[in-house]
């Protein structure tokens, strides 16, 4: 193999450490959200600085490689895609760390079963994760297939984002949560909305690419 | 051990730079050593000299007039600024026939006596003597041979007594003229097929030319000689009714055939040079093949075209035996074309087989060596000076 | 490790290197990049004494190689040369087999065994990543390869009298990119086992290939630094503009 | 109008030099056709292998081709391994020092010199000086210092020819400069010295100026029995013959013989080194 290609490979497995990493960081966040697992979200918290750190390397690593590698086509799409991946992948992190942290700082109740099922939170949490291991897998495939399912799950998400403002309005309104948890409640969710978009926009990247198609701002993006 | 070695080849190889050095040194000095050594030689022949009677007011004479006198051209002192008198030349061989032989002693020392008694008895006496048998007279005060002599002498007879003659300039002139002649016939010939050779030919006409002049030049001279002798000399003789065919035309001719391979060679080779740029610029601009072959070929390859004139003047000058061979060996000044000439190396072929070694005539030869060899050197320097100039816009 | 104290060289009373200390590492890549006529190909050629050949040429300063100084008056030439392989610009096998190309060094160390040249130049030419393409045609004359082959070929010269260091003049700049890319993977394996030093007018294969570069101008050395830092950072804007084509 | 004169006068210009070309070709012609007509008759076996007899009038001219080998022997003996050697040592040792461009000026231009003025200094420093009187060895010093330029400028050239990439290539692997010469440079160079080497043979074989005071014999129906001896040669046979002969009918078959003689031998020699160079060219 050359070396060229070798230094390309190398920035990918980087990249696809950091992506189990956030994976491992969400997956557990989603845990000690849904179970109020303080532990679990300490843990979240403190392993966020090793995503950081692994996104500044793979920085310089993208850095260096287009420095002295001078990449054109693929390669350069490659390199560009994973340069913009990396920044997304700490995002994600940081909402992650973000829904720990709410998990740490919030004081209420722990809310009934029967409203997460009414707010139907873990599908939420379990949609967005599976865009962003689904995500994972295209790039690793290089498979754009599954871009339009990974986008299409996106709409759910929102869907339910959306959904879940009436649901805490009204709960608000019966006096059946404070309205400050469930406002804590709709930033998580909140935030689990963000994590999707930043799954889409992974994947408009992975396209890139990929398939050398721009997908940024497009109304169809879901029928690729 | 193989360091040792090394330095032992390296030192063969600077000892044998060294020889050639010191071989090339050696020739130039020896040459000009013996060439020079002419002028140490006496106007009269070694072991002779001239007496006349002590009233005589002539102290010395110069070399040609010696001649001059004993071939009875000059039969009066007054002309050589003495008293109005006959001039009576008088050799030693005269001797046997006004006295018996009895009379000249046991060893022939009686003679200077008897030599004396000539001596006195004709007032216009010059006697051409040998040094041993020199009676009490007037001799003769006799000169180192000048370079004017030499340089500007008009008769060259080595052989002459009691002085011998060795005038450069008919052998010179006999040089200058048949070269000139040859070049003359050469030049066009020569260039016009290198122009050929290089701008028109085509690579078979090429594959087939370029070895026959390469076989032109390898013929040997002694064979253009002989050819020139059987072929040329009696088709000039009879085409042109003159009396003998060795002339300065043949030798201009043979000259010329083989002068020609250098200037064919060495000219073409300057036009080759050319940049396919130049010519492709020039045909660009809308020249033909012939405009673009004199307006920009020419003048860019003149400086090459000229040192191949230059070399081939060379040759011309120093070859031997061609010339040697159908000249007709005349040792005059040439007044024109159909005149038997002969040139400097044809002369040193031709006679220093018959000089003694080291006398005046030898050392003449060898000067004429010297002279041949500045003339040629001065040639290739001209000729190297020459074909390093730049090609200028001047043309 | 070479090492260079203070070294400066003159052409003449042309003053072609100033002043110039700098280490390489072994097992390194070293580069050294500059205008035409820097002076980073007389430097290179300091390491083997290549210039030597060129009359009227002086020296000042200290050049050592694993901490002697290879221009005392005790070295060896030959010895030193055999130490420091060189590949040059333009490819220049020998009129020879390609076989005898490789065994060339050998033979004039004075070499008999058979075997084991045979050994050696099998090893160098695999070393020179040459031997799948030429392991049936070792008698074929070396001329008869395409250029970049023949560049491998002189590669594989120079590996097979194993040198610790290789010196590289501008080692692709008369070959296709597609050779020139050969060539480069080549230097990243032999790294393993040499310490190379190349010179090259093209900034790109510097950066492609070495651990260091050195930027040479007018003689100068400006700038010394990890390659990374050199195409990323550079610190001295002399180097910028160069890498940048902004120059002059 | 102008484009037809144009046309005109360059096919005219170039008629003429065609015409020209025939002209040097037909002289070589001939000149050689000449030769051959007449002595292709006279050469036969014994024609090359007896001595001359009758006064000159018959016979062969063994003796002379004999000489003529001899000299051709003795002076390469002198001046191939000088002349090499010495261009060995200017072109890839000596720098550009004062005595090398002397020695290069000097060489250059000794090739211009005419060939009896080494006729002349070969009698007086081989043939006086030295007293080897009328002989072999100085008749092959004086061919052999004619050639010396000519070998010197051949090698000389051979080895510029030979890019300076070899050289660096081979002192870069650790040879030394004289392994470099024996392995890569001679090597190289030898096809071109060869062939200059031969054509410097076909030119000894034919000088006459150099030979006529310092080695050739008029008529020596014996073989040498040492080098202080003197022999016969072909083109001093020539001259003699055709010139001084005492019977100039009965001589003349025998000088075309030996005029045919020796253009074969320059037309072999010429063969020869272009065979050579042809050869050596494809490997």
């Amino acid at each position: 193999m050359k070396h060229t290609e070798k230094e390309l490979l190398a920035l990918k497995e980087e990249v696809s450490q950091m992506w189990k990493l956030v994976l491992s960081q969400l997956e557990k966040a989603k845990q000690a959200f849904l179970n109020d697992d303080f532990e679990l979200a300490r843990e979240v918290v403190s392993r966020e600085k090793r995503v950081n750190s692994f996104e500044l390397k793979i920085d310089s690593d993208c850095e260096n490689y287009i420095a002295l590698y001078n990449p054109v086509a693929i390669d350069l799409r490659l390199a560009l895609s994973l340069f913009k991946i990396c920044s997304t992948l700490e995002r994600i992190a940081d909402f992650a760390e973000g829904i720990a942290r709410h998990v740490i700082e919030e004081n209420c109740e722990p809310f009934s079963a029967e409203m997460k099922t009414q707010l139907r939170i873990e599908t939420m949490f379990d949609t967005a994760i599976e865009m962003f291991s689904d995500s994972y897998e295209a790039l690793d495939s290089e498979n754009t297939k599954l871009a339009g399912k990974i986008l299409s799950k996106d709409e759910i998400v929102d869907e339910i984002y959306i959904h879940s403002i009436k649901i805490l309005a009204e709960a608000i309104r019966k006096q059946m949560i404070t309205a400050e948890c469930g406002l804590h409640i709709l930033l998580v969710m909140r935030k689990i909305e963000r994590i999707g978009d930043h799954c889409s926009n992974i994947v408009e990247e992975i396209v890139f690419y990929i398939d050398a198609k721009v997908l940024k701002h497009h109304k169809n993006k879901v029928d690729i | 051990m193989k360091r040792i070695f090394e330095r032992i080849i390296e030192f063969a190889l600077i000892v044998c730079g060294t020889i050639t050095t010191l071989v090339i040194l050696l020739m130039v000095i020896f040459l000009f050593k013996e060439g020079t050594g002419f002028f140490r030689n006496s106007m009269v022949e070694k072991g002779y000299a001239l007496c006349v009677q002590e009233e005589n007011p002539v102290d010395e004479l110069t070399s040609a007039q010696i001649k001059q006198i004993f071939d009875y051209e000059i039969e009066n002192w007054n002309e050589l600024g003495g008293n109005n008198e006959a001039i009576t030349p008088f050799r030693l061989e005269e001797i046997f026939n006004r006295y018996p032989e009895e009379e000249w002693g046991e060893n022939y020392e009686l003679l200077p006596g008897k030599l004396e008694e000539i001596i006195n008895e004709t007032p216009g006496i010059i006697a051409f003597l040998p040094v041993q048998y020199l009676p009490k007279a007037k001799i003769l005060h006799d000169e180192h041979l000048l370079p004017d002599d030499f340089f500007a002498g008009s008769e060259w007879i080595p052989t002459a007594t009691p002085a011998p003659q060795f005038g450069l300039l008919p052998l010179l002139m006999g040089t200058l003229w048949v070269s000139f002649f040859a070049i003359l016939i050469a030049l066009p010939l020569g260039l016009g097929v290198a122009i050929y050779l290089s701008e028109l030919a085509g690579a078979r006409m090429r594959q087939f030319l370029k070895p026959a002049i390469e076989l032109l030049a390898g013929i040997p001279s002694v064979v253009y000689g002989f050819f020139g002798l059987v072929v040329l000399v009696p088709l000039l003789q009879k085409s042109l009714h003159l009396p003998v065919g060795e002339t300065a035309l043949a030798g201009s001719l043979i000259l010329a055939v083989m002068a020609l391979p250098t200037i064919i060679t060495l000219a073409e080779d300057a036009m080759r040079n050319t940049p396919q740029a130049i010519r492709e610029a020039s045909l660009g601009l809308g020249a033909n093949h012939w405009q673009t072959i004199y307006r920009v070929v020419i003048p860019y390859s003149i400086s090459g075209i000229s040192a191949a004139v230059v070399l081939g003047i060379g040759r011309a000058i120093g070859e031997t035996m061609a010339v040697l061979m159908v000249t007709g060996n005349a040792a005059v000044i040439p007044h024109s074309l159909f005149d038997p000439v002969r040139t400097i190396p044809a002369t040193i072929a031709a006679e220093l087989g018959e000089a003694p070694a080291g006398g005046a005539h030898y050392q003449a030869l060898f000067l004429l060596g010297c002279i041949l060899f500045i003339i040629t050197m001065l040639i290739s320097i001209t000729a190297e000076f020459i074909s390093k100039r730049q090609p200028n816009g001047l043309g | 490790m070479l090492e260079t104290k203070e070294i400066h060289f003159y052409y003449g009373a042309f003053h072609a290197l100033k002043n110039i200390s700098m280490t390489m590492d072994d097992h390194t890549v070293t580069a050294f990049i500059g205008p035409s006529g820097c002076g980073k190909s007389t430097f290179l050629r300091l390491f083997n004494r290549m210039n030597d050949l060129i009359p009227d040429t002086h020296l000042t300063g200290q050049c050592l190689i694993e901490g002697q100084d290879i221009y005392q008056k005790t070295v060896d030439v030959t010895t030193l040369r055999k130490k420091v392989g060189m590949v040059f610009q333009k490819p220049n096998p020998f009129p020879k087999s390609i076989f005898e190309n490789v065994a060339y060094g050998l033979r004039v160390d004075g070499i008999k065994d058979k075997n084991f040249i045979r050994q050696r130049v099998e090893e160098s030419l695999k070393g020179a990543a040459l031997w799948e393409e030429v392991k049936d045609q070792l008698k074929k004359p070396a001329f008869e390869l395409s250029g970049g082959q023949q560049q491998r070929l002189c590669i594989a010269r120079a590996l097979a009298i194993e040198p610790s260091v290789i010196l590289m003049d501008e080692p692709a700049s008369a070959l296709d990119p597609i050779s020139t890319s050969k060539i480069e993977d080549l230097i990243h394996s032999l790294k393993e086992k040499y310490t190379i030093v190349i010179v090259t007018h093209n900034m790109q294969q510097a950066a492609r290939v070495s651990n260091k570069t050195g930027f040479f101008m007018l003689g100068e050395l400006i700038e010394f630094n990890d390659t990374k830092k050199i195409f990323l950072s550079p610190e001295k804007e002399a180097t910028q503009n160069y890498i940048t084509g902004r120059f002059g | 109008m102008a484009i037809m004169q144009k046309k005109t006068e360059q096919k005219i210009a170039f008629t003429f030099f065609r015409s020209l070309s025939l002209v040097v070709v037909a002289i070589l012609f001939w000149i050689l056709g000449f030769i051959i007509y007449n002595g292709a008759g006279v050469i036969d076996w014994e024609f090359l292998t007896t001595a001359p007899s009758d006064g000159m009038t018959g016979g062969g001219i063994f003796p002379a081709i004999a000489g003529t080998l001899y000299l051709i022997l003795g002076s390469s003996m002198v001046a191939f391994p000088l002349g090499i050697l010495s261009a060995v040592y200017t072109s890839e040792y000596a720098g550009n020092g004062y005595i090398i461009r002397f020695i290069r000026i000097m060489t250059n231009n000794l090739s211009g010199i005419p060939s009896i003025i080494f006729g002349l200094f070969g009698m007086a420093l081989f043939v006086n000086t030295l007293e080897f009187g009328d002989s072999i060895i100085a008749g092959s010093f004086t061919l052999g210092l004619l050639t010396l330029p000519l070998v010197i400028r051949t090698t000389e050239e051979a080895l510029r020819a030979i890019p300076d990439t070899f050289r660096i290539g081979s002192l870069a692997l650790g040879a030394t400069q004289l392994q470099t010469i024996r392995r890569i440079t001679m090597p190289m160079a030898f096809p071109n010295i060869i062939t200059g080497l031969i054509l410097s043979i076909g030119r000894v074989s034919g000088e006459t100026a150099p030979i006529l005071f310092t080695v050739a014999a008029y008529f020596l129906p014996k073989l040498p029995q040492s080098i202080f001896d003197q022999v016969m040669a072909l083109p001093y046979h020539l001259y003699v013959i055709a010139t001084s002969g005492t019977d100039l009918e009965a001589t003349r078959p025998i000088a075309y013989g030996t005029a045919l003689v020796l253009i074969i031998i320059v037309l072999l020699m010429n063969l020869l080194a272009s065979f050579l160079r042809k050869k050596f060219r494809k490997l």
